[in-house]
């Protein structure tokens, strides 16, 4: 099973999942959009539908939606992400189960509303004047003019002020760190991943664990893992004697 | 076509119908009690009783036209009866191909009254951009003024979400439970995926 | 079996009338007697039968509503006797204010000058479509001109705008030293501000 070509019928996406990850990495589709539930679900079902169970798939999918889910997750909380790590770790759990608790509500109430479609779909009525109805005409009261400074200096206010920790959490982009490693390529044959990355912050981590995948996908690295949480050992493509068993091969070779 | 409620004619109250009849045939939109009284120059009480009048002789089973209560006013439809043959003259613009994403996001405003896209997102765990011009394009939710902290705009739920989903007003909508009912779909997608395995 | 035609509730052609009732009163425009059988799916010579029994129904002295036969086809009317409500009912609302939106819109472009559509929507930090569709309909503002850069049709106010808001000229806008001393500083400022809104 080749976890790149899981096919995807998301909100947002529609596809196999490697050109979703293709879109993201080129920014061309914004990863707050993805239901990465659905890509769980998706992968989950094609698993099922195997006798054996495909251990290097389920590896390749688990580190692949883990740093999706937390470039996510940081993405799209920047400053609840800094919150929830000054709360104890109790208190985090209780917040986070309040927020479930009420997207939870919001998912019935969604069904409710669309129930209330079928149910009233067939009430027609008229948008809009009817055909026979008096012109109406709807001249505009007498403004102030201050009103429009008013709205103006509503715009010019400074939102919240953002905190330090939200800044720190910002994204490089994926390109740096696609130049980083092409840099350190044409240096050296191969690197340790892990020692390339150390001094980086999480977030700056798993951008450079994307860029690294990315790489590997348009076939310019191989990569190597001993074993679960063993230094990533990349190699420029060519030099991969490294890679004796080819079980990366899915991943470089097939690249369309 | 006699029928038995017909309205007598000369009486006051029918007249007073009679104009009410007038009035929502012609109105664009749902018109309250005091709007028809204006309008009619009569008073509240009289015009309530009126409609009970309309509402007889208006409703499903008796005659194409129907009137309701909705969006905080009363306006005539078409009945029931006629749905296929309103289908095929009339689009519904406002309701077709509604996406789950943006039936999450009309709960959220009309559940939670004025709320911003940053408000939607955080709750949604998904950007609510796109679903919520969406909804702006189709007339379901609107503009209400601006975030005071951040000044981010704010949308509530309009007038034609109530008259498409056949609200009288907001607080018709129900009361919602913690139990989430896709939360249990999913728990079954799964369950449903083990028991492949084990078998 | 051929029956005659009989003229009670549950017969045929007492149906087609009401599905035509309904269909009247949904409609934006006049219906062709073709536009109502092809939605009805019957026959033109049917349709026209049951019209007469609608028009009996709704007629001047009988009903608030009138079928009324005009240049495009057939189409309701209010009853003549309610033509004073009527006139206040459209008389009424005369006076609109304008929503947040379009307020916004319309300070941008009267403090900052011709702007494009995307000029607006950068400051406001959403969509600005809608709002300036509404003010040019309403003749706040007009085009004026092209953006050098991107080619955008850009908009300034118009001298129904400075009527609307009792001003003689823009020169007469209230000042906005706090933001900025000139245009280009408040321009500035704005979009510094929105920059950091949708950050």
């Amino acid at each position: 099973m080749i976890v790149r070509e899981l096919e995807l019928d998301l909100d947002a996406f529609e596809g196999p999942f490697d050109l979703l990850l293709t879109l993201v990495l080129k920014d061309e589709l914004e990863l707050r959009e993805i239901d990465v539930a659905g890509i769980v679900l998706s992968f989950l079902e094609r698993l099922a539908e195997r006798e054996t169970l495909d251990l290097e798939a389920c590896g390749e999918f688990l580190v692949l939606i883990s740093a999706l889910l937390e470039l996510k997750a940081r993405g799209l909380f920047p400053e609840e992400a800094a919150e929830l790590a000054e709360l104890e770790p109790e208190a985090a759990a209780e917040e986070l189960a309040r927020r479930l608790a009420e997207y939870r509500r919001m998912k019935d109430a969604a069904g409710w509303l669309r129930e209330r479609l079928e149910t009233e779909g067939d009430r027609f009525f008229r948008l809009g004047p009817a055909p026979l109805a008096p012109k109406l005409e709807t001249p505009l009261a007498p403004q102030q003019p201050e009103r429009l400074a008013q709205v103006l200096r509503l715009l010019a206010v400074e939102p919240k002020q953002v905190s330090l920790a939200h800044m720190a959490l910002r994204f490089p982009p994926v390109t740096q760190f696609l130049e980083r490693f092409r840099a350190v390529l044409r240096r050296r044959s191969r690197f340790d991943f892990d020692g390339e990355v150390a001094q980086l912050s999480r977030v700056e981590q798993a951008v450079a664990f994307l860029a690294l995948l990315e790489l590997r996908r348009s076939g310019e690295i191989v990569i190597d893992q001993a074993a679960p949480f063993a230094p990533i050992r990349v190699a420029r493509t060519g030099e991969e004697k490294i890679d004796r068993d080819e079980r990366t091969v899915g991943w470089n070779v097939r690249s369309a | 076509m006699e029928r038995p409620l017909r309205l007598i004619a000369g009486n006051p109250l029918d007249q007073l119908a009679r104009t009410i009849e007038a009035l929502l045939v012609i109105a664009s939109a749902p018109l309250s009690v005091d709007e028809l009284a204006d309008a009619a120059d009569d008073h509240a009480e009289r015009v309530e009783t009126a409609l009970r009048l309309v509402g007889e002789r208006y409703q499903e089973g008796r005659s194409g036209i129907v009137l309701e209560q909705v969006a905080g006013g009363w306006a005539f439809r078409a009945s029931r009866d006629a749905a296929d043959a309103c289908a095929r003259l009339f689009e519904k613009p406002a309701q077709r191909n509604l996406s789950q994403a943006s039936l999450e996001t009309l709960a959220i405003v009309a559940y939670l009254g004025p709320c911003s896209r940053p408000d939607i997102a955080r709750i949604r765990g998904v950007s609510a951009d796109s679903a919520v011009a969406n909804l702006v394009e189709r007339g379901l939710i609107a503009e209400a003024g601006r975030d005071d902290a951040a000044g981010a705009i704010r949308y509530r739920t309009t007038p034609l979400f109530e008259r498409v989903f056949g609200l009288e007003s907001l607080s018709q909508l129900p009361r919602l439970d913690d139990i989430g009912e896709d939360t249990e779909q999913i728990r079954e997608r799964l369950h449903a995926v083990a028991e492949q395995r084990t078998a």
